[in-house]
């Protein structure tokens, strides 16, 4: 597939020539004249993912992905890594599943090292009544053959020692984990995705930003961009964080508030946790990363934003969320806070659809739960683009579910975005 | 006559403890009442209460007190007023109703709220761990009240003497706010 | 020999001898030492590992930017990770150690790393370790993750305790230096209140590490004579030893305050304090950090920056070599040349890059200009350098200054963009810092300490009298104007030896310039691609350089390479210090019920409910099982009766002449007529038409109505009401506060309950069942007049009552209850025994209230009016919401009534195979039945109203458990509710 | 952040509960027309979702119970109004 395929022999025999011989990642593109079959605005992990599996999956290779700054720069290059497929309802359930299944065959597919790392999940447990929902949703997710495993505290316990069991206001009394799910190197999947999709002739375009978009009776033609006019058959927008200000160029508004997510990393340190530990009486989640660092985050900031930084008392919340269940971190220093725009939807679940332009699709809505959507977000997108119909385990993700009354909550919180 | 009696008890049963530079000790013999003053009625209210009692409605975040300082109304919400008053009967809603025959809507408050009363010349060092509000004596003048929250706690705070502070908290985290201040007594001093 | 790099002077107090240990090495050095001042006094120049490589490293700052110094202080549970020598002020007793090696320090197994470089470049492992596919878990990762990671924690659990704090101010002056001092001094004058904080545990920032004069008096005694008077000022709040870590949102700023230098080894006060800053205006007064520059093998010990030689040099009173060279492309660096022939020590050679005329003489030294470093030797420590013009110099510390970066980290933590200033060489602050911030002196890059004195002193005094304070009359200080010229300079060409830019994060130039040649251009995509400037010194001394080498190796300019974005915090903080107290059982308050006492005195099982904690059952003696007792409570309270303590039901009295009218509004069922005197139960939707709350309201008068709401939601509901009152129709005359800590409340219930009551209730009031019948609610007295609210509602299904007493009398309400009813065998009973009921009764709860579930669903579709507007009507009338196949809640039962049924078991046909597509719903709640004596469960299953009498499999995968169950009403027990009523 | 009460003066962010946009306020009173079911789709579900000033209810919960309108931008956070929703509401025509 790749004209410089990556391997151990090679980086070994780049090393022996001065590393003289690696090419670039991805080829940096310029607008072709003649336009394209699909332009893909946004070049996070979802745009360069489908256009990766639009040329890949459906052959159409004449496409170009536009963005606005440099690839990776959305949330796919600011998130917490995390990958599983534990959702509850079965509008998200087989989605996430198929999206865990494309990471376990990411690197070979892609012949990138993603370092797509199945370490294992778990959901701790406080009381009766989130035991029982947390079944539910274990039986969910073995009924998608997701996989999961109980733990009681014992177990817990065992496994991971440094837990606070003892003195805890909100006593551990049991874990749902999912085994398969994990971890993965986010910025690697945006520049894998872009080395896959480049290889295959797709344009990648950095720099450029959509300004408007071209549309005649009620047909999208192209896109206007800081780098000109450009026309497409077909324009499938998937900018999640800035899906507002974007599909407001098309005059389209949409069921989603963009907010505030937090998220930190700590000073390297040598491993004490193997697997993501999630607070369930808290707002806390956390890993630790290959380099060593212990990477966590908690809930959004509440308030509707743009501005890619968030405020104290959440990073104050989400350290006491931790403090409460891992009392060893108190001596770990967090050493980098940063704050992606999330595109909350109205019930915590995405979209991926066809819009009231014709030939403007728009993909988004992902509130935090974009990264690990990932592949299955590209593979889908694609199919819709390239197919006119969603594929089966999207079939959910529709734009008017709201006018139907079909919504996908999984919180049960309701149509308040910044509560799911 | 009834074969039994209920007695009654303070959130914190009297608590009163001494520091070097700080007392804490529980406020029990204080009433409270919420008077609500409906919008068209708000000047009769302020008329009647002038006339039953010589008080006027105060200020939002300030309080106005009687000639002999047994009763002090608190303004914490636009259209409300909050009594607090020297009491200990069962009857507090209707004891203030009468007092100050105005048609106002009474709603007795006092066994909803703990009182623990901070003073002494370290007390602002004390609050300055739990408390958001600026409690600069220039700042939160005699008799300013405000509500806030401290350590997670919903809280009134009300100024009622020079180094003296009462925080009132919902009656059943009377005892997490005592530890609070406790532990900030223990952190500062 | 001990501190045999100590000399004379300084800011050390020689009378105070501490004892530390290195490495197991026990060491002495003073108050006033910083642990890296310390090391260095005791001849200590290998004191760790980089993070990839395992190299070699020295102290190489004097400064909170320090790359290298990093270790674990304390030892057990008190062992810090990663901590900075250098920002670490010495107490005795500290103990440190070297990190991130394996085996002895000077003979790391790792650095095996250092010699396969070659293939361990920029970016390698997206290359490789894919194959075979297994194999990345199993054995590549764990082998990264093992040699990756620097400090170690503990694993146990933090001794120490952290506690938070705020403060207000008009005016905060972030750092103490020069230009800090001025304004804090001009601004206090003014009258405004002032925060002045800074991050050393000795304020005067470079003033206490140069040799300037100001007002005549050396710097450091200018700024000792400063600091007392302000401490003097009642308007100034000194804050030493507290680093101001980011900028928010409209003048909030946090700070971290260290635990006070004389209780260090003290562990009963707080490690640390976490200050929330609220402030109108700020002044940034931090000062600049110096960077290094690019040569081959630049990171062996005994390289150091020029200003951190003169800090340990000046300050600490350490000469840091024998034989020192200075290597600098500006004229600050001769300083330290100047500074060392003053405290008679002689410089081997002065290194200039600029070919100028020599800046200053200096005895002794070889003055080399136009000439670079190009290589060093000396594994363990510096031991010579090679020099572009051939010579090489024996040395072994060489001080290099690459200039200066003004620190404008917090003018770009609201996104502000640096500008490049050619004339320093340097990032500037941005016109746009955060709302509120100006900034002065070298920070800002006005880098002559004379004119950063004056900006000081006037920015302290305008921003005074832009709030309003007069302005200050005083002068600002003097000192002598020294020139500052630089020539940028960023790397010197070092062939096949590497040069480091990222000393930390082992990023040297050739990695920066391997990423740009595999299309990594952004200077975003470079840090994440290479790890540059991600190390715990955030790129502090690294940054710059590698933009530097970035426009060079791109031919752009260093505006158009740009930074990566500057984030809080400004240094690490420790998350123990963010949580400050809320860990343990402080991580949320608690909350005490009325019965609470008395219940404990029972030794009753408490479970946490949100906040609160609750009874959830009262075992007796003997009783081994949670399920004895339960059992116990819910027959006892059937056949006689039994007390719940319910107070924490939300409780709202609601009063004003259009309280009918509203609650008609946001119930979803007929409000509009309820008596004076009557209780009715009400379903609250959210907007959306699911359900959200529900519970009683009973009408005690004309004007005044009290209602319930779920425990769980008794804020949320209020919260609401008021959104609905106060934005849908503000004109309503409807008054409302919580009164849910005003009563405490008990469920008196089971067919003794009014007996009970009866001997409580004072004789005038009439609860007999035809004065008091089936959901009547009146206000009462108990017990000689004590003022009670009696409502006849019930949750068990039993005759039942619920009574509510001021809280002042809740605990002794209990006793009395407890003794009243000793006759009739009364108990009380927990959470358990009340959810058995509920369950028995098929009355909706919480897991059936979940978010996802309308009206309709839980089969309550015919309360709902359809002769009004209320919130959630016309959404709850969507197609989808109204479809026949929706899961509905119904009852279950085995059908083998000895088989075990769990809630959380999905529902399937007979002979279904378990898949998403097969999945009919799932059972919500479930509980053993002591009445019926077997198990039951309420849930969810598609079409299942009109499913009664149809038989499913539930089926639990998790926990293994599959039984055949009916579908059958939910209400278990006396569906025709005549026990209610008796 | 700071929130500058109308009547209260500046509070911090952390005393308040957030809402969303004050599109809440305009709840259809439609509900017997046709109309109704779109009405009140867009009501509670469709927003403008600004990058700059937007109009947002917040809950002084921890403060005296008040709804307020705040007038903040979304890129900068800058707030540069802040009223007291029933106000707003009957300046809206609301009422009863």
């Amino acid at each position: 597939m790749s004209k410089t395929r990556y391997s151990a022999f090679r980086v070994l025999k780049e090393a022996l020539t001065g590393h003289k011989g690696w090419e670039p990642t991805w080829r940096d593109a310029e607008p072709k004249t003649d336009g394209y079959d699909v332009i893909i605005v946004g070049g996070g992990g979802h745009g360069l993912a489908t256009a990766y599996y639009l040329a890949k999956n459906h052959g159409i290779t004449n496409v170009a992905v536009l963005e606005r700054g440099w690839i990776g720069s959305g949330n796919v290059g600011r998130n917490t890594t995390i990958i599983r497929s534990n959702y509850l309802l079965p509008g998200n359930e087989p989605f996430y599943e198929l999206s865990m299944q494309l990471w376990e065959n990411l690197e070979q597919d892609l012949n990138y090292n993603a370092m797509v790392s199945q370490r294992g999940i778990m959901n701790l447990i406080h009381s009766d009544a989130q035991r029982d929902a947390f079944i539910r949703r274990g039986n969910a997710m073995l009924f998608a053959d997701a996989g999961c495993e109980y733990l009681e505290a014992k177990e817990v316990k065992e496994r991971y020692p440094f837990l606070d069991m003892d003195n805890a206001r909100f006593p551990i009394k049991a874990a749902l984990a999912q085994p398969r799910g994990g971890t993965v190197r986010h910025d690697a999947v945006a520049w894998g995705y872009a080395r896959g999709a480049s290889d295959l002739g797709v344009d990648i375009i950095q720099n450029c930003e959509v300004t408007g978009f071209n549309i005649e009776n009620g047909k999208c033609l192209g896109v206007q961009t800081t780098k000109g006019d450009i026309k497409a058959n077909r324009v499938g927008v998937c900018v999640a964080g800035s899906s507002g200000r974007v599909m407001a160029k098309a005059g389209i508004k949409l069921p989603i508030e963009s907010h505030v997510l937090q998220a930190f990393v700590t000073e390297g340190l040598k491993p004490v946790m193997d697997n993501v530990i999630t607070f369930g009486a808290g707002h806390f989640y956390c890993s630790q990363s290959d380099k060593g660092g212990l990477v966590f985050g908690g809930d959004i900031d509440s308030y509707n934003s743009y501005a890619q930084r968030g405020n104290l008392p959440v990073v104050e919340d989400v350290c006491s969320g931790g403090m409460a269940i891992m009392p060893m971190i108190g001596r770990a220093r967090l050493l980098r806070m940063w704050g992606g725009i999330m595109d909350m939807s109205m019930d915590g679940s995405p979209f991926i659809d066809s819009t009231e332009v014709k030939e403007l699709f728009f993909n988004g809505g992902w509130c935090y739960g974009g990264f690990k959507a990932t592949p299955a977000s590209g593979y889908c997108y694609a199919h819709l683009l390239a197919t006119d119909t969603s594929h089966e385990v999207a079939n959910a993700y529709r734009l008017d579910r709201f006018r139907r009354g079909a919504m996908i909550d999984e919180k049960g919180v309701g149509p308040q975005p910044n509560l799911h | 006559m009834s074969d039994y009696e209920l007695i009654k008890e303070s959130p914190l049963g009297g608590a009163e403890h001494e520091f070097d530079g700080v007392t804490v000790a529980e406020v029990t013999d204080q009433s409270l009442v919420m008077v609500a003053l409906p919008k068209d009625r708000a000047e009769d209210i302020e008329s009647a209460i002038a006339e039953s009692c010589g008080l006027s409605i105060p200020a939002m975040g300030q309080s106005t007190r009687s000639t002999d300082a047994s009763l002090t109304l608190w303004r914490l919400q636009k259209n409300q007023v909050l009594a607090y008053f020297s009491y200990e009967g069962d009857d507090a809603e209707a004891n203030l109703a009468e007092r100050f025959n105005a048609p106002a809507y009474y709603t007795d408050q006092s066994d909803t709220w703990g009182m623990i009363r901070v003073s002494g010349e370290r007390s602002r060092d004390v609050l300055e761990r739990i408390c958001p509000i600026d409690l600069d004596p220039n700042v939160f003048t005699l008799g300013s009240v405000s509500r806030t929250v401290m350590e997670h706690i919903g809280t009134i705070i009300f100024r009622d003497g020079d180094d003296s502070y009462v925080l009132l908290t919902m009656r059943s985290f009377s005892r997490s706010m005592l530890h609070a201040i406790e532990v900030s007594v223990k952190n500062v001093l | 020999m001990s501190q045999i790099n100590r000399i004379d002077g300084g800011l050390i107090d020689r009378e105070k001898v501490l004892n530390f240990t290195f490495n197991g090495q026990i060491l002495k050095g003073y108050e006033g030492d910083t642990l890296a001042s310390a090391l260095l006094a005791n001849n200590k120049h290998l004191i760790g590992r980089s993070f990839k490589y395992h190299r070699p490293r020295g102290i190489v700052t004097a400064g909170s930017e320090e790359p290298n110094a990093i270790m674990e202080i304390g030892n057990g549970a008190y062992k810090e990770p990663n901590t900075r020598a250098t920002v670490t002020q010495l107490y005795n007793g500290l103990e440190a150690n070297s990190q991130n090696h394996r085996g002895p320090l000077s003979f790391d197994f790792m650095a095996i790393t250092d010699f396969l470089s070659p293939l361990l470049g920029a970016g390698f492992y997206y290359k490789t370790f894919m194959w075979p596919k297994a194999f990345w878990e199993k054995f590549y990762e764990p082998a990264i993750r093992k040699s990756a990671g620097l400090g170690t924690l503990s694993t146990e659990t933090d001794p120490d305790t952290y506690d938070k704090g705020f403060r207000h101010c008009d005016i905060l002056i972030i750092g103490a230096g020069a230009s800090g001092l001025s304004a804090a001094l001009s601004a206090a004058e003014s009258g405004a209140k002032i925060i002045l904080a800074d991050e050393d545990f000795l304020m005067g920032g470079r003033l206490n590490s140069e040799t300037n004069e100001i007002d005549g008096l050396a710097g450091s005694e200018w700024a000792k004579k400063t600091v007392a008077k302000l401490s003097a000022m009642e308007n100034v709040t000194l804050m030493s030893d507290t680093t101001v870590f980011g900028a928010y949102d409209h003048g909030i700023y946090g700070a971290i305050e260290n635990r006070a230098s004389e209780a260090r080894e003290d562990n009963d006060k707080p490690r640390q304090v976490n200050w929330r800053i609220y402030t109108k205006r700020t002044i940034l007064c931090a000062g600049a950090t110096e960077r290094l520059i690019a040569f081959g093998n630049n990171d062996r010990p005994g390289i150091m920056l020029a200003s951190a030689v003169r800090a340990y040099l000046n300050r600490f009173s350490v000469v840091p070599g024998q034989r020192i060279s200075v290597y600098t492309n500006n004229d600050d660096g001769w300083k330290t040349a100047k500074d060392l022939n003053a405290k008679g020590f002689r410089v081997v050679a002065v290194i200039d890059s600029r070919s100028i005329s020599p800046v200053m003489r200096v005895p002794g030294a070889e003055i080399c200009m136009g000439t670079d470093v190009i290589d060093t030797k000396g594994r363990r420590a510096l031991k010579s350098i090679q020099l572009s013009n051939g010579k090489t110099i024996e040395t072994d510390t060489l001080a290099v200054s690459g200039g200066w970066n003004p620190n404008l980290h917090f003018t770009c933590h609201h996104r502000g963009i640096p500008k490049w200033n050619e004339e320093i060489a340097s990032f500037v602050p941005d016109s746009a810092p955060p709302v509120g911030m100006s900034v002065a002196g070298r920070a800002k890059g006005t880098m002559v300490l004379a004119d950063a004195i004056i900006e000081g002193h006037n920015q302290g005094s305008s921003v005074a009298l832009e709030l309003g304070y007069k302005a200050s009359e005083s002068k600002p200080a003097t000192t002598s104007v020294v020139a500052y010229n630089i020539s940028a300079h960023w790397g010197v060409p070092s062939g096949k030896n590497r040069a480091w830019v990222d000393f930390q994060n082992d990023v040297t130039v050739k990695d920066i310039k391997l990423a740009n040649q595999e299309g990594f251009k952004s200077v975003e995509h470079v840090k994440r691609y290479t790890t540059l400037g991600m190390a715990t010194d955030q790129g502090k001394t690294a940054n710059v350089l590698a933009i530097g080498i970035m426009a060079e190796s791109m031919g752009q300019t260093m505006e158009d390479t740009g930074t990566t974005i500057f984030r809080p915090p400004y240094v690490p903080v420790a998350i123990g210090a963010f949580a400050g107290r809320r860990r343990g059982m402080e991580f949320y308050p608690t909350r005490y019920t009325p019965s609470h006492d008395w219940s404990a005195e029972q030794n009753a099982v408490f479970v946490e409910v949100g906040m609160w904690y609750r009874s959830q059952w009262f075992p007796l003696p003997g009783e081994t099982h949670w399920r004895q007792s339960v059992d116990r409570e819910v027959r006892q309270t059937r056949s006689s009766v039994g007390i719940c303590d319910v107070t924490t039901l939300g409780k709202i009295d609601i009063k004003g002449e259009d309280v009918s009218e509203f609650l008609n509004k946001v119930y979803a069922n007929a409000f509009a007529k309820v008596p004076v005197g009557k209780t009715r139960y009400g379903l609250m939707l959210r907007e959306d038409g699911i359900a959200m709350d529900d519970g009683t309201t009973a009408r005690l008068s004309e004007n005044h109505f009290v209602m319930t709401t779920t425990t769980a939601n008794a804020v949320s509901v209020y919260r609401h009401l008021q959104f609905c009152h106060q934005c849908l129709w503000p004109d309503l005359d409807v008054h409302m506060i919580s009164v849910t800590e005003q009563y405490a409340q008990y469920a008196v219930a089971g067919p003794n309950s009014r007996k009970l009551l009866e001997k409580i209730v004072d004789p005038e009031c009439d609860i007999s069942n035809e004065a008091f019948p089936y959901m009547a609610a009146g206000e009462i007295t108990v017990c000689g007049g004590v003022p009670a609210r009696l409502f006849r509602i019930s949750f068990s299904g039993e005759l039942a009552y619920e009574i509510a007493v001021p809280t002042r009398y809740g605990d002794s309400l209990m006793r009395v209850l407890m003794e009243a009813g000793e006759e009739f065998s009364v108990i009380p009973y927990g959470t358990e025994a009340l959810g058995v009921m509920r369950i028995e009764k098929g009355h909706a709860a919480g897991p059936e209230l979940n978010g996802q579930t309308s009206a309709y669903d839980l089969g309550m579709g015919g309360m709902i009016s359809g002769k009004k507007d209320f919130i959630g009507y016309t959404l709850g009338l969507r197609e989808e919401l109204q479809r026949d196949d929706r899961m509905q809640m119904v009852g279950f039962k085995p059908v083998n009534p000895n088989d075990l049924l769990l809630a959380g078991s999905h529902l399937l046909g007979l002979r279904d195979k378990a898949t998403t597509e097969n999945d009919q719903g799932w059972i919500s709640s479930c509980i053993y039945s002591p009445i019926l004596g077997h198990y039951i469960g309420i849930g969810f299953i598609k079409s299942g109203h009109s499913r009664k009498g149809e038989n499913v499999r539930a089926v639990d995968l998790v926990r293994g458990n599959d039984v055949e169950v009916e579908i059958c009403s939910p209400h278990f027990f006396d569906p025709e509710g005549e026990r209610l009523r008796v | 952040m700071i929130i500058d009460h109308p009547l209260l003066g500046p509070r911090d962010s952390e005393e308040f509960v957030y809402l969303g946009s004050t599109d809440l306020i305009d709840r259809p009173t439609n509900w017997e027309s046709s109309a109704a079911a779109e009405d009140f789709h867009q009501y509670q579900y469709i927003r403008e979702n600004i990058a700059g000033d937007i109009q947002e209810l917040w809950y002084h919960e921890q403060g005296d119970q008040s709804w307020l309108v705040v007038t903040r931008n979304t890129l900068t956070h800058e707030i540069s109004n802040v009223e007291l929703a029933e106000d707003f509401s009957r300046a809206k025509g609301r009422g009863k």
